[in-house]
């Protein structure tokens, strides 16, 4: 059962449309990247999925469920997480705190779970009683990742995963990233990085101007003439 | 003039504690709803009213009505915000500003009908003072401090070690992300104004007890009850009891070199100065 | 025109523009490019006096203008344009138009209520002004539309229209295209071209459609992570591969525009031990 | 009521709901036109009154002055008086937020209230100052229609200003402020300067109406000000009327001071023993009043469409 499907979606904020009948699919336990220009719709594209855009046509399932219309908060209930690119930590709580408020709709026994996020991100661990805002921003990525990893989504949305970090911190996020993928859960995330982010996930959107252009396999894509000179133009 | 001082840096404490528990309310409705609440001033003193019908009408002792003049202020609270300030939040801050100041108007209106326009006292007589040299202390003083510190400790206890208490903090760090984590915002706004709203009536519970019931009692003390909200970063809670405690300290200890009835141009100044050199409070408060 | 000399700028520890030196030339169509980040929006901020760099000087028409405010800097004709558009959306076109011209009478109270007659006349030019300007634009037919009604193109061509209402020496455009459909942006190319090249007017323009840079601007600056990467011709720039990879990202070390470090970008982070923090762990859900 | 008395009972009420009208048109530069929170209308009333009051009654042992100036010096010293308050607090507050201005005006007008009351050898405190001439007594005669023509000559007046300086540049100006300030500054205008003089010139209406009050009832003192509810009141003619909209600011004020003249009769009606709860009544219902406008009709009776035609 595919666990998200995009199909025809066109949208955006107010009223301009940025997103022109995009149609995009991850399997279960799939990692899938989108990249393109600057300006080509891929946070939209994002954000719609996790209906903070007005939609005007086409549809969202999540495993089948139509979830076009619904809120974030009760998107969120279905099992997607979400972590924004930029302010993505409540910067004046503490890390466990962070990672509680990820939690919120959960009503069982968190503990186990941030057990696991601690052993996953020692560095969280160590700074558990810090406040998010002290913190560099590569423990903010961490930080980010671990709240939208306590609902123990099925499906998780990464914005930009590395953006403004320095290049041995990027590494290790797609490290990271790699790493919650194996264990099951399914990857959907924008990318700037879009060389290193090819070669870590399963399929790629390359996406200009609002619309699909190319979707192949990540090496594919990467080995792809055109992709490199979608960036530049000509 | 030590212990004249003395005797002022107290009533200073006094003050300063009931401003702590009005302004608190306001900080944290400003951090999650965005907008100065005009009316708190004269939640405060429906809360003070609440308790003096149980006190004058039932007989009980204050102590025993202010849990229930809590529950109902902070009912009256939420009433006012689901039928009211929930249809104009869409609308604009400023908006329910305005809204709010006549809301202001309307529950003094209020208070002014079911009370009367005239004085009352929780209590009448003089109440027996402590002496320790030189120095006064009467018995109210001192549970208004202490209730003042049980219940700001309550509230950090609230904010620091509930699910909700976080909600309320994170809401007010970012709305967005608190949204995308799925906590229910329209809940948390709830109990934001249960919680305003109950310290809003032990503030003016307080208040009666320090010095008298009056419609305008709390619309008086308004303006140091932001000034003190601001002085503390306007949306920071714990900036709040430091704002309160240096704006009343400041507007008692003023009365040595200036006429006592300008205490609160005291409080303005303060405000006014804090505006011009550090705009965002003495603790950083939300942009 | 504009010397950037060494300009700085960070926020918190981020190094959002990073010792810049560029020139823009008179007369000229300078196009800055740079992957998200790179600090371009930033820079134009700087430039246009609503955010005071850190460090460097800005040099307008040999004069150093660092940090003078906006209104100052609009004076010496130099203006910019935003990449949402700040149009006054509940005022008509001719009217955001009308704000335009610098010290009109009519501005000053008094002048309002006693040389009536005169304020009149000079809004009567004004108002010629703007017909010339909204025909310039072909934005005529909407003249008396609410701004707010407008298309993103409209909005972003009514952008163009204010900095031709003061004669402008110099025009920051922060992303002219985004968001505008074909037609329309075909539209705004041709009044970017006509207007440097029948009024002088020079332009640096900030663009992702690198179409349109190619058609209008020579040259081309590249910006990554706060710092000049390279300039030159369009065609220089898409055979340069250090650009290719500030793009797609990767092959990053040893580029020299990495020296930000992670602990640039929050403070406190011990920075030192950053990145040693190598975890084996595999996540379990 | 015999017709003599109705008659009189309407000059009366014209020349009061005339002077809100000002007021309200004072409001609408600062709120209508610029979106600023002024909660201390009173204050700039009340500064207005005392100024000229005491610029034109005789001199008095009981307060500063009198001067016995002419009563058109009164009012000129009466907006003067108002805008140099309003620039005090202007300056210290045009930068910020506009709920710091709304918070500072309150502070402002408080103090202002404490002093009128306190400050004894100014304002001869609560005892007040009487005898303050009417309009052009000595010209005239004291026939209350004589006010009456002098507020509506004023209400005019105010109404010519604040149109004429709504649909000039600078008008445009403000109105572009309130949509995007920082469009505005992109195009090179001073906001702060804009926003101060329209704090300036709202606050002097204001002071003219204080000026207008103290002759039209000849005796002030500062109970004769009811601090809040006449802030109060003036805002609700505002919004009721139109906020941005001149003719929705003078309909607005006529139209609720009617009302709350209507309701003056619950006083009567429920006898002089209930005055004070008939009083907090007819409060409440026009709080209430403004929540349902605010709810139903933020717009007001006549919307400040004249925006797109603007400055026509």
């Amino acid at each position: 059962m595919t666990l998200l499907a995009i199909e025809g979606l066109t949208g955006g904020y107010g009223g301009a449309d940025i997103l022109h009948g995009v149609d995009l699919r991850v399997e279960p336990g799939e990692m899938v990247v989108i990249i393109g220009p600057n300006g080509a719709g891929k946070s939209t594209l994002m954000k719609a999925a996790f209906g903070l855009v007005k939609i005007r046509e086409g549809a969202v399932l999540f495993e089948r469920r139509d979830i076009t219309a619904l809120r974030p908060d009760q998107i969120v209930r279905q099992g997607i997480s979400y972590v924004p690119q930029e302010q993505n930590v409540f910067p004046s709580m503490t890390v466990e705190e962070n990672l509680e408020m990820g939690a919120f709709i959960r009503n069982d026994d968190i503990r186990p779970q941030m057990d696991r996020i601690y052993t996953f991100f020692p560095r969280l661990a160590e700074r558990r009683d810090q406040v998010a805002g002290s913190m560099s921003g590569g423990e903010r990525q961490m930080l980010a990742m671990g709240r939208a990893l306590m609902l123990e989504p099925k499906l998780l949305l990464l914005d930009e995963p590395t953006a403004g970090l320095s290049p041995i911190f990027i590494d290790q996020t797609f490290e990271r990233i790699r790493k919650i993928n194996e264990a099951g859960i399914g990857i959907l995330m924008v990318e700037q990085n879009a060389k290193q982010a090819l070669a870590v996930c399963d399929r790629g959107y390359v996406l200009t101007m609002g619309r699909n252009r190319v979707d192949d396999t990540g090496p594919n894509l990467l080995a792809n003439k055109d992709v490199a000179e979608m960036f530049l133009g000509g | 003039m030590a212990t004249d001082l003395l005797q002022l840096a107290i009533y200073g404490v006094v003050s300063g504690s009931i401003l702590t528990l009005g302004a608190i309310g306001v900080s944290l409705i400003y951090g999650i709803l965005r907008f100065a609440h005009f009316a708190h001033g004269d939640l405060m003193a429906v809360g003070a009213y609440f308790a003096f019908s149980l006190v004058a009408g039932l007989g009980f002792p204050l102590w025993a009505s202010a849990p229930f003049a809590v529950a109902g202020t902070a009912l009256v609270a939420v009433a006012i915000d689901q039928t009211v300030y929930r249809r104009l939040r869409r609308v604009s801050p400023i908006i329910l500003l305005i809204s709010s100041f006549g809301i202001a108007i309307a529950l003094r209106s209020v208070v002014q009908l079911i009370w009367g326009p005239h004085n009352q006292v929780y209590a009448s007589g003089i109440q027996l003072p402590w002496r320790v040299g030189d120095i006064v202390i009467k018995p109210d003083h001192v549970w208004i401090v202490l209730g003042a510190i049980v219940l700001v400790t309550a509230l950090h206890l609230f904010l620091t070690r509930t699910k909700m208490g976080k909600a309320m903090r994170a809401m007010s760090d970012n709305m967005d992300l608190a949204l995308v984590s799925g906590i229910p915002s329209e809940r948390v706004i709830v109990v934001t104004w249960a919680v305003g709203g109950g310290m809003a009536a032990v503030a003016g519970i307080f208040l009666g007890m320090d010095t008298r019931l009056h419609p305008v009692m709390g619309w008086s003390l308004l303006l140091p009850v932001f000034a003190a909200a601001i002085l503390g970063g306007i949306g920071r809670p714990y900036g709040a009891i430091a704002g309160g405690m240096v704006i009343g300290l400041a507007m008692e200890m003023s009365t040595v070199v200036i006429d006592p009835t300008y205490k609160p141009a005291v409080a303005f100044a303060l405000m006014v100065l804090m505006l011009i050199v550090r705009p965002q409070g003495l603790f950083k408060g939300n942009p | 025109m504009i010397q950037i000399e060494g300009v700085s700028k960070a926020f918190g520890g981020l190094r959002a523009v990073d010792s810049v030196h560029f020139t823009v030339a008179t007369g000229g169509i300078t196009g800055l490019i740079g992957p998200n980040g790179a600090g371009k929006t930033t820079l134009f901020s700087i430039l246009a006096g609503f955010l005071h760099p850190d460090e460097g000087r800005v040099i307008l028409d040999g004069e150093d203008v660092t940090g003078l405010p906006p209104h100052k800097l609009f004076h010496r004709g130099l203006v910019r344009t935003f990449q949402i558009p700040k149009e006054f959306s509940r005022m008509t076109v001719r009217d955001n138009l009308m704000i335009v011209p610098p010290g009109q009478s009519g501005e000053v109270l008094a002048n309002a209520w006693f040389r009536w007659g005169a304020v009149r006349r000079e809004d009567t030019r004004v108002r010629a002004k703007v017909d010339e300007v909204l025909e310039f634009l072909n934005l005529t037919h909407v003249a008396d539309e609410l701004a707010g009604n407008l298309s993103g193109g409209q909005k972003k061509l009514l952008e163009l229209g204010r900095t031709m209402m003061i004669d402008a020496k110099v025009v920051l455009l922060d992303e002219p295209g985004a968001g505008v459909n074909r037609t329309l942006l075909n539209n705004i190319r041709d009044a970017i071209r006509r207007l440097n090249q029948d009024r002088g007017y020079t332009f640096c323009l900030i663009e992702h459609d690198m179409d349109l840079i190619a058609q209008l601007c020579d040259p081309v600056v590249v910006m990554a992570q706060g710092q000049v990467l390279t300039q030159g011709s369009m065609d220089e720039i898409r055979a340069n591969t250090e650009v290719q990879d500030a793009y797609l990202g990767g092959g990053v070390s040893g580029r020299g525009v990495s020296a930000m470090t992670d602990d640039d970008i929050g403070k406190g982070g011990n920075g030192a031990t950053d990145g040693a923090d190598e975890t084996d762990e595999e996540w379990r859900p | 009521m015999e017709l003599g008395g109705l008659l009189t009972y309407g000059v009366f009420f014209l020349t009061q709901a005339g002077i809100y009208a000002v007021l309200a048109l004072g409001l609408n530069v600062q709120y209508g036109l610029t979106g600023q929170i002024n909660i201390g209308v009173a204050g700039f009333f009340a500064v207005g009154a005392y100024t000229s009051a005491i610029l034109t009654t005789a001199t008095s042992s009981a307060h500063l002055g009198g001067f016995d100036l002419p009563f058109l010096v009164g009012i000129a010293g009466a907006m003067a008086a108002s805008a140099i308050v309003a620039v005090g607090i202007g300056w210290v507050t045009m930068r910020l937020r506009s709920d710091y201005l709304a918070i500072a005006t309150i502070g402002i007008a408080e103090i202002i209230r404490l002093a009128f009351k306190n400050e004894e050898w100014l304002t001869n405190g609560v005892r007040g100052i009487p005898g303050i001439p009417r309009p052009f007594v000595e010209t005239l005669g004291a026939d209350p229609l004589i006010s009456l023509g002098v507020v509506l000559g004023f209400i005019l007046l105010g109404y010519w200003m604040v149109e004429r300086a709504r649909r000039s540049p600078w008008g445009r100006v403000l109105r572009a402020i309130r949509e995007n300030e920082d469009g505005v500054m992109a195009a090179g205008k001073n906001v702060a300067r804009f926003r101060l003089q329209a704090f300036v010139f709202g606050s002097s209406l204001m002071g003219m109406a204080g000026g207008l009050y103290a002759h039209f009832l000849g005796f002030i003192s500062p109970e004769a000000f009811m601090p809040l509810y006449g802030t109060f009141l003036v805002w609700v003619m505002l919004i009721a009327g139109g906020a941005g909209n001149n003719r929705g600011a003078v309909l607005g004020a006529f139209a609720i001071w009617m009302l709350w003249s209507a309701t003056d009769s619950l006083t009567r009606e429920l006898g002089a023993e209930y005055a004070t709860q008939a009083g907090a009544l007819r409060v409440l219902l026009i709080g209430v009043l403004l929540q349902v406008i605010l709810i139903a009709r933020p717009q007001g009776i006549l919307p400040e469409h004249g925006r797109r035609k603007g400055s026509r």
